[in-house]
């Protein structure tokens, strides 16, 4: 038995019943909405009965199936792009100096702190104009003029996408110290093989997890897309919001749930190789963490200080 | 032997590159090209490992060659074949119409539809107003065409390419907004009114007291998120006309609205059927198609127009001035004013058709929802309702609405 | 015994801390007296760091009661007890200043500003940092950020200062300096000073008393010289500086002497450890200090006063101050003997690697552990 | 070895080799978030200064009637001199009734007692001006009720994520942690829109909450269309943008600073004011600039949550650039939205915060 402080045993026992609470709060709305995608009553509110009818009849709702599908597409091209400029702009930020390198990193982070209702009217205004303009100047046809849709969500979204990859692989940049490079460097490698060889590899973890958020940020947004869309180019929030006139299709839970359910085994399954390398790694080295967690690390270095010790003779 | 099989293995990873270079390129730069490009780009990428080395024909020869074989069967409700496009974009209102319909076009006519949604008429006027929309039909209601034939943003029908406009209701036709329908033609028309739970009413609501007077049904009643529906509904309540825009009124109609803000469980355009439904909701300003739907779910929906009176309103069919193309807009117009077109439409949005020819047509479930919710549009109704106009001096509603925003 | 006397005394009484079914601190009994520079010492994971732990309130002994200046402190929370750390990584507050790290304590406890003020100064003085006031903590070097830990603990006038392994971030220049910098801390404070490293210099050279520690539990509680003349375990012994060890068997002997056989076949009588369980039949460990260890050509100890034996000469090994002379004995075991080079002579004189030589010691100068 | 000296040879030293230009690495991105963002921000100013077109878009004519609007123009409702004497009345009673709590908890804290009067008259200012702008007229109302709000969620959502950071940071197997933090990103991967409509139903008058809250024997309570289901929305949308950065921060935090401060005399209120907050402060600050400005500019969750009675930023914005057709008056309100929101950041966050949020 351990014996604890009393005072200690609550705070954490307050702290682990407030963490409860939060998974709580995140997670009843997506229990609502996988339960109702079984449920056989068509207006919510009512339980009538299990039915998988919903998730059938996706499968014929083209409008969501081809909303789904642009979604996915806008994100992926968005945060493709994005993971490109996001990363060579935290390279320059946190590995060159230059005049103006202030300015550079309030512009990286005007995405973040800009209201998205204002971006997206300023959008709107603004390729509404260019966009005109450009082809009263190009002289185009209707048939292939330019016009917002897929192109210009795209646009937008790389944009918010980049200045996010840009803070995420950023601060994964200062933890990495530049003698590494230098070291690459030093030992004949020029500067485009340092980057591919030192530095990428070590800040894989920050350009993953930017593409990460580039990736969730681009397929939840609605207000910058509302604005910026065009012929064909609706994606999932938007079609979501357009059914939102009558009460929401179960079909559209089915959706989200699927959505949910194969995020959900992508992530576990990125955890349970992660936990198996881990294991796999710790095998050879133990973290030095804590006290109690210590004594596997302690056993070895007395080890070694005895060796040291009886090496003498 | 090595070699080749080598060789034809780079071929195919090449050719495969160069699929995906073209997956990327028409994903970055050509989604607006006519077709849907999700289809085009499933096309290019099915048509790689057979494709000949070259990557011009990769395109067009299959589709050129199958086009015919669509059209052969062709029905003469699908005017021209020389003329008719392949593709159109339509812009509708969200939930609109029955999509049996588009896919009925696209299989009878071998046009493929792409319709986006709009959710006000504001977001659709804003699209083309935006220029080069792509979009060659829109849909939007009465006063949305004639601001946007002011702006001019229409281009005029050609009747001669539209013979189905022949089956419409006289009634609904010159309205004030088109005066001789120059722009556009109707397609679906409803009322506004109120919406109410029965068996909460001992005798059933004829005004809008039922609302604005404080007593009935406080935390159970409803308004729409709209602000001419509301202001106006205040004002004829008040004894103004639905369209007044003197300021005195409005304040009159403003406090109104602000006192019975606390009693409304909201503002709200969408929700409410569903609420109407549960029986969350008992009296709702209300659209009179969504009374239909709500009316399915809980048969003690009934809706009226409140002797004060209610609006009418009309969506249209118009072709945008730079609509990519305009012919292949009127045939789908004259395809969607057919019989049995206009039949399934109507049957879907529970609204009222303007087509002469579609009562007929209708089921006795349409009938039994349109009866039973009290949506039966009498001569007697109809000299209650009014339409809402829209022109410059009507910003005083935007006013007095962000008023109503402001207070909470 | 009335408080003020007990005022900077440490009592562990049979404390044991275990980690789930790993035991860090077993059965542990240690009185520490007022104003004593004691020091823990063993290897990492022997269990020190753990008992500091428990004196400073951080860890909850699983048994056993600690008392602190004669009072129970057991369940005391650490903010609460009248003892300050020194912690290993000084774990300094980035975002004070150095004269807002050394008020902290004062602060925390709400002392009059005037007070900390001046207290702060004093404290900034005693330990050299007069200047230093407000700078940061990133922006010193590591031995003043490690005085600056000093101060911000020696501030409070705890009764007992603990330190953790304090100096072994610093390199070795400024570890001495460092040592000799505590010792007078410690004569100035006149504080309890409980200390523990892994460093057996360090320990030896500062500690009043030293207590060993393996396996959680202390092999030894002794002063320096007790801990390095008369190691009471084989673990000691060997830990503790450079020793001989062989394995041995006790043949006979009486209360005064013992009697054993080295596996070299060699008899030897030595002095007893006090230990009853030396009865014949037991194996041992005798140990001896290769600077006790005389080395001559054979024949040339005195066996009267000296226990000897007989070998070979392997290797002669000189290393600057001293010369370091390894033995073989007949059964193949080595033993070392070191002597100071004294005016450039060898001390071994012509003695070569392959004579035949004596080797021996002082009786009373080995060891026999079990 | 003769190759390593070439290349260093070649690149000028390493250390030149990193002084290179940083163009071609900074010139796609910067360019292109300008276009989206600092282009279409510079025409937005411009419309504000253009008149409105019937059907939305402006007309290329200068006026100046959408910035008279915001700023001249008084609310019809509820305006007066009156207000001043209200809200200067309103922020003392705050601030009075604020400085309780401050200064003993500055006192508790062991802090000088005039910084629990700054922090309970800085309450009391904000009351007196939130006040005073609610009053002032429509724009500033909105803007006032949203800053509000806002701040409302960042204080909540620093209460839930500070204990789940923590929670998850204490975990000692990494995998753990990885999988309580995915579990935070999972829920975030299902559509916002669709997750805020399921918490309208939760909420609902009707919804499984009101319904437990009669079983208990009270009185259904109405949620749905007041401030504390947009507040809750607000948090639920912008919570994991308060947990990541917090969690970051506090895995950085040294177990051994909070010992020291224990160890020194500190009760555990005081490690946490003094050594914890000040040691996770960067991410803290990430976080609550995140929170906020997710919050106050939120279009979505008004909208579905506040039913039209409880309304934003947003829903006036669009109500401009929709149904109103005044896109200058839009613009205007967009613009000095944008304005006082980065005027506020910037000087809330204070230097030192910057360097650690770029």
């Amino acid at each position: 038995m351990i014996r604890r402080r009393p005072s200690r045993r609550f705070a954490n026992l307050a702290i682990g019943s407030a963490s409860v609470l939060v998974y709580v709060f995140f997670y009843v709305p997506v229990a609502v909405l996988v339960l109702f995608s079984f449920n056989q009553a068509r207006t919510g509110g009512r339980w009538g009965g299990f039915t998988t009818e919903w998730y059938s009849a996706l499968f014929d709702n083209d409008r969501l199936i081809t909303a789904a599908q642009n979604s996915l597409l806008i994100a992926v091209v968005a945060t493709a792009v994005a993971v490109v400029l996001g990363t060579m702009l935290s390279l320059a930020i946190d590995r060159r100096t230059f005049r103006g390198r202030t300015a550079a990193q309030q512009v990286v982070y005007l995405p973040v702190i800009a209201p998205e209702i204002v971006t997206g009217v300023a959008l709107l205004a603004f390729f509404s104009l260019t966009l005109g303009r450009l082809n009263d100047l190009l002289g185009r046809g209707a048939q292939d003029a330019l016009r917002m849709g897929r192109p210009t969500i795209i646009i937008a979204h790389v944009a918010f996408c980049t200045a996010f990859v840009a803070l995420v692989v950023r601060s994964s940049l200062r933890t990495l110290d530049p003698s590494l490079e230098e070291a690459a460097q030093d030992l004949g490698a020029n500067a485009w093989t340092t980057f591919w060889r030192v530095t990428l590899p070590s800040i894989m973890p920050g350009v993953l997890g930017g593409a990460l958020l580039a990736f969730t940020l681009s397929l939840d947004n609605f207000v910058i897309t509302f604005f910026v869309s065009g012929p064909g180019a609706t994606t999932l929030p938007i079609e979501v919001f357009g059914q939102l006139r009558r009460t929401i299709s179960p079909e559209v839970n089915a959706i989200s749930t699927l959505i949910f359910g194969a995020s959900t085994l992508l992530l576990v399954g990125a955890l349970v190789v992660q936990s198996t390398v881990s294991r796999q790694r710790s095998q050879r080295i133990r973290p030095l963490s804590r006290q109690p967690r210590n004594r596997a690390a302690q056993a070895r270095a007395t080890q070694a200080t005895h060796t040291q010790l009886e090496g003498q003779p | 032997m090595t070699t080749s099989t080598n060789k034809a293995n780079r071929a195919v990873w090449l050719r495969l590159l160069a699929g995906l270079t073209a997956f990327a390129i028409i994903v970055a730069a050509c989604g607006d090209d006519d077709d849907d490009s999700a289809d085009a780009t499933t096309t290019t990428v099915d048509s790689m490992p057979e494709a000949p080395t070259s990557e011009a024909d990769a395109e067009t020869p299959d589709a050129d060659a199958e086009m015919p074989d669509a059209e052969s069967p062709m029905s003469e409700r699908c005017g021209d074949p020389d003329r008719l496009g392949d593709s159109i974009n339509f812009l509708n209102w969200a939930d609109y119409i029955d999509e049996a319909v588009l896919e009925m076009f696209e299989e009878e006519c071998g046009v493929s539809v792409t319709m986006d949604t709009h959710v006000a008429n504001e977001e659709a006027i804003a699209k083309v107003d935006a220029g080069n929309s792509g979009y060659s039909l829109v849909i939007v209601t009465d006063y949305a065409v004639e601001i946007m034939s002011s702006q001019g943003l229409l281009q005029e029908l050609d009747m001669g390419e539209i013979p189905n406009a022949a089956n419409i209701d006289p009634n609904q036709m010159d309205p004030y907004y088109d005066p001789g329908n120059v722009y556009s033609l109707p397609y679906q028309y409803s009322t506004t009114g109120l919406a109410f739970d029965e068996t909460a009413f001992s005798t059933p609501p004829t005004s809008y007291s039922a609302i604005f007077d404080e007593n009935s049904h406080c935390g159970s009643s409803s308004l729409l998120e709209d602000q001419r529906e509301v202001l106006g509904a205040a004002l004829v309540y008040l004894g103004y006309d639905w369209n007044e825009v003197s300021q005195a009124a409005h304040d009159e109609a403003l406090d109104l609205v602000l006192e019975s803000r606390d009693c409304v469980t909201g503002f709200d355009s969408a929700n409410y059927i569903g609420n109407l439904a549960s029986g969350e909701v008992l009296v709702a300003q209300s659209w009179g198609f969504a009374a239909g739907i709500a009316y399915l779910d809980n048969p003690n929906i009934r809706y009226i127009i409140p002797e004060e009176g209610g609006t009418i309103w009309q969506d249209n069919f118009l072709i945008p001035a730079d609509a990519p193309d305009p012919y292949t807009a009127h045939v789908l117009i004259n395809y969607m004013l057919e019989p049995d077109i206009g039949a399934l439409i109507t049957e879907f949005t529970i609204g009222y058709t303007p087509n002469l020819t579609v009562p007929p047509l209708l089921s006795d479930g349409y009938y039994e929802v349109i009866a039973g919710a009290g949506l039966e549009l009498t001569d007697d109704i109809r000299e209650r309702l009014v339409w809402q106009v829209r022109s410059e001096e009507h910003s005083i509603f935007a006013e007095t609405w962000s008023e109503v925003i402001a207070a909470g | 015994m009335d408080q003020h006397s007990q005022r900077g005394t440490v009592s562990l009484r049979k404390v044991t801390k275990r980690f789930g079914d790993a035991v860090a601190v077993n059965a542990v009994n240690l009185e520490v007296e007022a104003g004593e520079f004691i020091s823990l010492l063993g290897p990492s994971g022997c269990g020190k760091t753990t008992t500091l732990r428990m004196i400073s309130g951080f860890e909850l002994p699983t048994e056993g009661r600690v008392h602190i200046s004669g009072r129970d402190a057991t369940d005391t929370p650490p903010h609460l007890r009248t003892v300050n750390s020194v912690f290993q990584s000084y774990a300094l507050f980035g975002h004070m200043t150095v004269a807002e790290n050394v008020a902290f304590g004062l602060r925390v406890k709400r002392r009059d500003k005037p007070t900390i003020e001046r207290k702060v100064q004093e404290t900034l003085d005693l330990v050299q940092l007069s200047d230093f006031g407000s700078r940061f903590p990133g922006q010193l070097s590591g031995g003043q950020q490690q005085r600056v830990a000093l101060a911000r603990a020696v501030i409070n006038e705890p009764d007992v200062l603990l330190l953790d392994e304090p100096l072994s971030a610093l390199d070795l220049k400024l570890r001495q300096a460092m040592r000799y910098e505590l010792t007078r801390l410690h004569d100035e404070l006149a504080m309890t000073f409980v200390f523990v490293t892994h460093d057996q210099t360090e320990a030896i050279t500062m500690s009043d008393r030293i207590a060993v520690m393996d396996q959680g539990e202390i092999h030894q509680l002794g002063t320096p010289v007790d801990i390095y003349e008369r190691p009471a375990t084989r673990f000691v012994a060997e830990f503790i500086g450079e020793v001989n060890m062989l394995e041995a068997t006790v043949v006979g002997g009486d209360g005064t002497r013992t009697e054993v056989l080295l596996s070299s076949g060699d008899r030897l009588t030595c002095a007893p450890v006090g230990d009853s369980r030396l009865t014949p039949g037991v194996s041992v460990v005798l140990t001896v200090r290769p600077q006790r260890v005389l080395l001559t050509p054979e024949g040339g100890i005195d066996s009267q006063e000296h226990a000897s034996l007989r070998g070979e000469l392997r290797e002669l090994l000189f290393l600057g101050d001293s010369t370091r002379g390894t033995v073989g004995l007949a059964d193949g075991t080595e033993l070392v003997a070191v002597r100071h080079n004294e005016d450039g002579t060898h001390p071994f004189g012509t003695l070569r690697p392959g004579d035949r030589v004596d080797v021996g010691w002082r009786h009373g100068t080995a060891c026999l552990v079990q | 070895m003769m190759a390593a000296r070439a290349a260093r040879a070649a690149s000028g030293g390493s250390g030149t080799a990193l002084r290179r230009s940083a163009a071609p690495l900074l010139a796609p991105g910067l360019l292109w978030i300008s276009v989206v963002y600092v282009i279409p921000g510079a025409l937005i100013l411009v419309y504000s200064f253009l008149t409105p077109k019937l059907g939305g878009g402006v007309v290329w004519q200068a006026t100046l009637d959408s910035w008279e609007e915001i700023v001249a123009r008084g609310r019809r409702s509820d305006a007066g001199w009156g207000t001043v004497g209200a809200a200067a009345l309103r922020g003392i009673a705050t601030a009075a009734v604020a400085a309780v709590p401050t200064v003993a908890a500055a006192r508790y804290l062991g802090r000088r007692i005039s910084r629990g009067l700054g922090f309970a008259a800085l309450l009391g200012a904000l009351a007196a001006v939130n006040h005073l702008a609610s009053a002032y007229n429509n724009y500033t109302a909105v803007f006032a009720r949203s800053v509000v709000w806002s701040l409302w969620a960042t204080v909540v959502c620093i209460c839930l994520a500070l204990p789940l950071a923590v929670f998850i940071s204490s975990r000692s197997s990494p995998v753990t942690k990885n999988a309580l933090l995915i579990a935070v990103m999972v829920s975030f991967w299902t559509s916002m829109l669709v997750r805020t409509y399921a918490i309208r139903f939760l909420l609902a008058n009707t919804g499984p909450l009101n319904n437990l809250i009669e079983a208990l024997g009270l009185d259904r309570v109405v949620f749905l269309n007041t401030r504390f289901a947009v507040i809750l929305g607000l948090v639920y949308t912008a919570l994991p943008f308060m947990i990541l950065p917090l969690y970051a921060a506090t895995e950085r935090v040294e177990r051994a600073q909070m010992e020291a401060a224990r160890d020194l005399g500190a009760r555990p209120p005081q490690v946490f004011a003094d050594v914890f907050v000040p040691m996770v402060r960067p991410g803290l600050t990430v976080g609550v600039v995140m929170v906020f400005v997710l919050s106050v500019s939120q279009y979505l969750v008004p909208t579905l949550l506040g039913g039209g009675k409880t309304n934003m930023i947003a829903n006036l914005l669009e109500l401009q650039f929709g149904e109103a057709f005044n896109w200058p008056l839009g613009a205007a309100v967009a613009a000095l939205f944008s304005v006082v929101t980065f005027a506020g950041l910037y000087l809330t966050v204070g230097r030192r915060d910057q360097e650690e949020l770029l």
